[in-house]
């Protein structure tokens, strides 16, 4: 089930925790980040074949804000995927519903702009004008607005609506809270926005790097100028102080500690969720997170038990 | 054979036995409970049969009052008004237009398919066809009345939306164009054949009177047989519309999700069943706006379509009275 | 004086004749046009299956990997929603038909129901959904599990099962329940002994085609709150479950992230259809066989 | 077969009606007595102050034209009429002395001592031995012997059973319409009532299943008391000892069927059997 | 009315029934020749060896039992009857000396000279003026006035003008049976037809009706050749020129009525017009 260098440690870990024989049941319900949805995905299907054929994990999609006012309930779900991170509003809920809720970082993901394959001008952007794109104020509403020997064709702008983490990432970080166009196109699924964009060639979208990774066929992705020459969105240059660092985000999921504590196979999808996190990070998209970050978790998560 | 039963008689009475008579005497006086049965049923039926009616009762309760939360937050007029939805985010607007021509839009897209096709399927069925002809014909057209709607909007996805955007180059990806015909088509059969059992009740006096002043079948059918079962066709075509107002999953699939306010058909469209889709599907959390307004569309979805089936009943009513 | 003249007659005789001519290609085309849209479908999806549609499939669990994908879960949900739906329309529908046709008194409150039963027939299946979400998922708290499931697909297949009921107890002749009541039957004794063994044939199939009706709903359990992905197989009607239509939804929206996912939905699709024909075949068989006893 | 005081007289009865029944002097008992019976379907009067006593072992006959109110007579002396919404009915039908037109009389008591026979052959969907044994299954008889007792026990008493004694567990719709109706009239048996209605019992059948339908109730009324309702009034003079001549809703006629068809006292009895109009 | 060399004889045959029609000298021109014809539905055999010969400006009443085929004739006629799928054809009938069973034929043609009168008013669910704009409509005519002129000339020669003219818009189906069998006959005449086939035009019609019918009939036959279907002898007798007595599917006897009603040479009608079967 786990690989790379952590291999004995982590055996070790398990074996004092449940021993390897040992049998759970039950459930585990998550929900949250379209973002993380694969990478959780494909954890949790790792984690019912090969670790615990007993546990179902249940994982769906609905974004990070609308999963996290599922979290945020009475009878909440386990975990909340997010593209970002918690914000006080929903710490304050979580302290005024009595959960306690530990953070999980679990990979890196780089914010990417996709563009229709035949879109043969905008390939490569500088950091402002993607922006200026996407910000309302700019009225950016052709491509030759953006530079005159683009063509003078409509921008279409689209993105994740605002169920979703990446919208808030990029509303409130990379636009610094100021209003996207009017005629964004934000949807809530990011099937459709791959589709949309694969299809119509004046799109420019958002969303995060392993959505952009499955669909290389289908979409490509701007050249980001952060000032030293453009950068292509790669698992490398979007890993740790990579050259997309200004878009790259840590991805997070959430655990709800009170439910760790009742449910023993919750903390145990927990902890196998950290201990593979780098491995699931690298096949779904994402950059793997840095070890120490890895470790500070398990520490965290094997104090609970 | 006279002469059998006394013999028989006197056996069973020799054996002293069988006294049927005396049994069902018997049997009676402890049959308490046969009694308590026959007291209870009536009741236990009638309680059956009010789940229906609880069922609609529950249905317009849980719509109304969360509806009315609803209106406590957002004026009526302005839902009703509104011509911008934008329902998550800090700056939340509710306003139903968007909703409400995406489902009209789609449904008249829908209808525009089916009424045509529809109605000249069952003019050949019930004036042209043989009958031999016509009893094959039918169960086809049932089982394209039969097939899943998921199944019809997986078709709209994956070939008709492609099909249509090599035909027509401003098509957008998702549009509510290609699930307006898919719906149409999905609603042919129902069409075709409430319009033919309209059609199959005009008496053959009448097409007999058009023949024989020499009309020629076109003639009968169009001038004789359709203005006859017109109320029944009509009836098919109201039908038709409240089937297409209430589709989900083919406008789920094919028409994305944009809540623009507009009249394009070939632009992505909304409509209320996909809304509710979508919000239940996202978010639901109890006691937001956003969550009273799944309830508040639901009820305005619900309304529309209940009239359009009460228009339905008295107008097939009606027809049953003619002849 | 003569109003009608016969030479004129005559002229337009042959336009006539050329429009019903025309017009009767153009409605045996318009009749052509569903069933070649149905060929079309059909083969649509039959191609895009092959080579998806094997054994493993069917017996495989969910997967994120299309080639590991199987559909056993959406096949056991459907199942466990169908032993739900099955003894709870059966019961509602029968019920209520028996207390239509022989116990309530035709009057207001007889026609008030049956208003009621076309009425809720007409209902967009959505409008259940959110019965169901509201009623069975949150307000008795069961979660979005198979009974909360069932229950609501009873619910909005109830009407199909009630008229066909309805239909079958009246087409039982009276001189049959004459008979029984003329050797001493009470009434109830008359329905289970005579009227409902006679029309067993009706409701059975009126139940059959609600079944196939519940098989293919999506919209209402999209609403109740399916996941998209839950790879444990249901064992029980209180499990989180997942059914064929709403499998064959996720895998159609996905279809632009992982393009195999079409292929997956189309084979689910033609599992699906070929349930649903089995089902109407035994329907049909059922009513041919036995229609008209007496 | 309730009353216990009537065995000693059986025997006399066994006699054929040329012997002249009805007119022997032993008092005959009672089994139903009509006393002022008013019946309307909504509002039209059916029945017309009927008054009709109707003796044990005996056949009685009632003939009359159609729409006379014939079937609507036979159908309130057990209640079956009540099936029709709209009846209302005024008088009163003593059964053995008690008025079963009361509030309180339980009609499915009445309805298993009084056996009816329709016109058109009725048997259930079911298999032969089914539809013999329905009676006494509904009155809780469970036992398996018992019940093929009865069911043997019923079908000879209804002549038929040499003809399906192979076959009980065949289909009843598979027997001829004569077979059929014998069948219907040994499920009548089968509950042993004390007296069984008729309506029509023959019309729908030919002539040979006719034939046998008469024999066999000839022989039945040695056990109980058997009252046919008849068009044909060769069939009422064959086998019955009274008759009543109903017209218009109206007992116009009720005597001896030797003197109703030799000597009738009212003019229309009389053109009614001499066929000038009905 | 499409010949135009017979204007002349018009004002001729303008004389009662009476004064022995049928008889006089002058040639009548043969409308309808039928020609050895045979009609079998599936595999019953309806019409056999038919030969008969139709005049002009004459009324003939084809009678005979029930079954015996002659709405079947008079359908074949303008082929109506081959709205039954089953049906088979063979032999001739001319229609002014062309064979109208010839493929090449066109039925609408037919059917627009000859009109029809059917058993059962059948009027369009629509107003009265409509139902007779209806055939001119469909045959070209569009100009209002004209239409109006059709209307009211029709009417008037259906004899029921005076009865509607208040009340053209209305629905045919407001009108009273007898009057909406007149209203079928004003249709038939609106398309100005040859000839008029009726297939017992007043059998569901009161006697005062039927009265008003076959005056009209009467009236008619100087315009246009009449062939008339009946159950009602009386009926043929007085209104019709000549009658063909039809038995099993065959022609028995075709002569002038006064002969067939006084003198009939077969003894098998004779047996049918005295009331001895049918
Ligand atoms: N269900 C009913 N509703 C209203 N009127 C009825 C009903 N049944 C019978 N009648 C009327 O009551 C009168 C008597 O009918 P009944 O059936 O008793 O006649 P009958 O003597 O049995 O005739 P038949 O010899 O034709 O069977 C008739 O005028 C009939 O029209
Ligand atoms: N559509 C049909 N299919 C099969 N057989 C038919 C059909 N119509 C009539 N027949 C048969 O053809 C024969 C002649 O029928 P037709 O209707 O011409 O009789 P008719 O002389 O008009 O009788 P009536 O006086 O009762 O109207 C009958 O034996 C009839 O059963
Ligand atoms: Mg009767
Ligand atoms: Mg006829
Ligand atoms: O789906 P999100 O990752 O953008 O919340």
């Amino acid at each position: 089930a786990c690989g790379g260098g952590d291999k004995e440690e982590t055996n070790g870990n398990n074996d004092n925790k449940n021993g390897d024989t040992a049998e759970l049941e039950g459930s585990v319900v998550i929900d949250g980040s379209g973002t993380v949805y694969p990478f959780m995905a494909k954890m949790a299907e790792n984690y019912m074949t090969n670790e615990q054929e007993g546990v179902s994990v249940e994982v769906s999609r609905a974004g990070t804000s609308a999963g996290f006012k599922k979290f945020l309930a009475q009878d909440g779900t386990d975990f909340n995927d997010a593209s970002r991170q918690i914000k006080d509003e929903e710490k304050a809920e979580a302290e005024k519903l009595k959960i306690d809720v530990q953070e999980m970082k679990v990979a890196l993901d780089g914010l990417t702009f996709v563009i229709n394959k035949d879109n043969d001008w905008a390939k490569e952007l500088t950091q402002q004008e993607i922006i200026d794109i996407f910000l309302a104020e700019k009225g950016k509403k052709k491509w030759s607005d953006v530079r005159p020997d683009f063509p003078a064709e409509e921008i279409k702008t689209y993105g994740p609506n605002e169920n979703h983490g990446t919208y808030e990432f990029m509303f409130e970080n990379i636009l610094e809270e100021k209003a996207l166009p009017e005629a964004i196109n934000l949807q809530q699924d990011y099937s459709t926005l791959v589709d949309l964009v694969s299809k119509d060639k004046n799109a420019i979208a958002f969303f995060g790097y392993g959505y952009y990774e499955s669909n290389k066929d289908k979409l490509a992705a701007v050249k980001v100028d952060f000032g030293k020459g453009p950068v292509e969105p790669t698992l490398d240059t979007i890993a740790e102080d990579g050259e997309y660092a200004p878009f790259t985000r840590p991805v997070f999921t959430y655990l709800n500690v009170n439910h760790a504590k009742e449910k023993p196979e919750v903390l145990d999808y927990a902890i196998y969720t950290m201990e593979n996190a780098q491995d699931v990070a690298k096949e779904t998209g994402f950059a793997p997170l840095s070890d120490e970050d890895k470790q500070a978790s398990l520490e965290a998560l094997n104090g609970l038990k | 054979m006279k002469g059998v039963f006394i013999l028989a008689k006197a056996v069973a009475e020799e054996k002293n036995k069988l006294n049927v008579r005396k049994m069902i005497e018997e049997k009676k006086n402890s049959a308490s409970l046969g009694n308590f049965t026959e007291k209870f049923i009536p009741g236990t039926l009638f309680a059956i049969a009010a789940i229906s009616v609880l069922t609609t009762i529950g249905i317009v309760v849980t719509l109304l009052s969360e509806t009315i939360m609803f209106f406590r937050e957002v004026p009526f007029l302005d839902f009703f008004t509104g011509t911008k939805l934008k329902p998550l985010g800090e700056d939340a607007v509710f306003g139903v237009l968007p909703l409400l021509t995406g489902t009209i839009i789609s449904s008249a897209i829908a209808m525009l398919v089916a009424i045509p096709i529809g109605v000249m399927t069952a003019v050949f069925l019930s004036e042209y066809a043989s009958e031999k002809l016509r009893r094959t014909v039918k169960p086809l057209l049932e089982i394209l009345a039969g097939i899943p709607t998921i199944v019809y909007g997986f078709f709209a996805f994956t070939f008709v939306t492609p099909l249509l955007r090599s035909i027509i180059p401003g098509l957008e990806p998702t549009n509510i164009l290609s699930p307006g015909i898919v719906m149409g088509i999905m609603i042919i059969p129902m069409v075709a054949s409430l319009s033919e059992d309209a059609m199959s009740a005009v008496p053959n006096s009448m097409r007999e009177g058009a023949l024989a002043l020499g009309a020629t079948k076109l003639e009968v059918a169009w001038k004789v047989v359709v203005p006859a079962a017109i109320s029944g066709i009509i009836a098919s075509f109201v039908l038709g519309i409240s089937r297409a107002i209430g589709e989900t999953m083919i406008v789920t699939i094919a028409s994305g999700s944009s809540k623009n306010f507009t009249f394009d058909i070939t632009q992505s469209m909304q409509t209320m069943t996909a809304y509710i889709v979508e919000v239940t599907g996202g978010e639901a959390a109890a006691g937001t706006t956003l969550y009273y307004s799944l309830y508040a569309v639901a009820m305005t979805l619900f309304v529309f379509t209940l009239i359009m089936n009460l228009v339905a009943q008295y107008i097939s009513r009606k027809f049953r009275e003619e002849y | 004086m003569k109003y009608v003249d016969a030479q004129q007659v005559q002229k337009k005789m042959a336009s006539r004749l050329l429009a019903n001519n025309v017009a009767k290609g153009l409605f045996l085309l318009a009749t052509l046009f569903g069933l070649v849209v149905l060929v079309i479908l059909i083969y649509r999806v039959v191609a895009q299956s092959i080579g998806w549609l094997d054994a493993d499939f069917l017996m495989n669990k969910l997967s994120t990997a299309p080639e590991r994908a199987g559909i056993m879960g959406a096949i056991m949900g459907t199942l466990w929603l169908m032993l739900v739906v099955a003894p709870v329309t059966m019961i509602l529908g029968v019920g209520t038909a028996i207390y239509l046709e022989e116990y309530a008194k035709k009057g207001k409150l007889q026609s008030f129901i049956q208003t009621n039963i076309s009425n809720l027939a007409g209902v967009p299946s959505v409008v259940f959904g959110i019965l169901g979400l509201t009623v069975f998922v949150r307000a008795l708290d069961l979660g979005s599990v198979v009974l909360a499931g069932g229950l609501t697909m009873a619910l909005l297949v109830l009407p199909v099962v009630v008229v066909a009921s309805q239909e079958a107890i009246r087409a039982v002749p009276q001189f049959l329940r004459e008979a029984s009541y003329g050797m001493g039957a009470t009434k109830w004794q008359t329905i289970k002994n005579v009227v409902l063994p006679a029309s067993i044939p009706g409701i059975l199939t009126g139940v059959i085609l609600a079944l196939s009706r519940a098989i293919g709903e999506t919209a209402p359990l999209v609403v109740i709150g399916i996941p998209a992905l839950l790879i444990p197989l249901p064992e029980g009607i209180l499990d989180r479950f997942t059914i064929l239509p709403v499998q064959i939804y996720y895998w159609t929206i996905d279809s632009a992230l992982v393009a195999e996912y079409a292929n997956l939905a189309a084979a689910t699709i033609v599992v699906l259809l070929i349930v649903l024909f089995l089902m109407n075949s035994i329907a049909i068989i059922i009513r041919n066989k036995f229609q008209k006893r007496y | 077969m309730a009353a216990t005081s009537e065995n000693e007289r059986k025997t006399l009865n066994i006699k054929s009606k040329r012997e002249g029944s009805g007119t022997v002097g032993a008092p005959k008992n009672i089994v139903y007595n009509t006393k002022d019976l008013n019946l309307w379907y909504g509002e039209g009067h059916a029945l017309k102050n009927i008054n009709l006593e109707i003796y044990e072992n005996e056949v009685t006959a009632i003939i009359g034209p159609s729409g006379c109110g014939k079937s609507t007579y036979i159908k309130t002396l057990n209640r079956m009429v009540e099936m029709v919404p709209t009846v209302r009915i005024s008088g009163e039908i003593l059964y053995r002395n008690r008025n079963i037109l009361d509030k309180n009389f339980k009609v499915e008591d009445l309805r298993t001592r009084v056996g009816m026979v329709f016109q058109k052959p009725n048997p259930f969907p079911k298999s032969i031995y089914e539809n013999i044994a329905y009676g006494p299954k509904i009155h809780g008889i469970r036992s398996k012997k018992v019940l093929d007792e009865i069911v043997e026990k019923s079908l000879r008493g209804a002549a038929i059973w040499d003809e399906v004694k192979d076959r009980l567990n065949q289909n009843a719709y598979g027997l001829s319409g004569g077979q059929q109706q014998r069948l219907c009239i040994a499920r009548c048996l089968a509950i042993e009532p004390d007296v069984i209605l008729m309506d029509e019992p023959t019309s729908a059948l030919d002539p040979i299943s006719t034939l046998k339908v008469e024999e066999l109730v000839q022989e039945l009324k040695n056990d109980f008391s058997i009252i046919i309702v008849t068009h044909n009034m060769q069939q009422a003079a064959r086998i019955s000892d009274k008759t009543a001549f109903f017209l218009n809703g109206e007992v116009v006629e009720y005597e001896d069927t030797d003197i109703i068809f030799s000597n009738p006292s009212d003019k229309r009895t009389e053109d009614y059997i001499t066929g000038r109009f009905g």
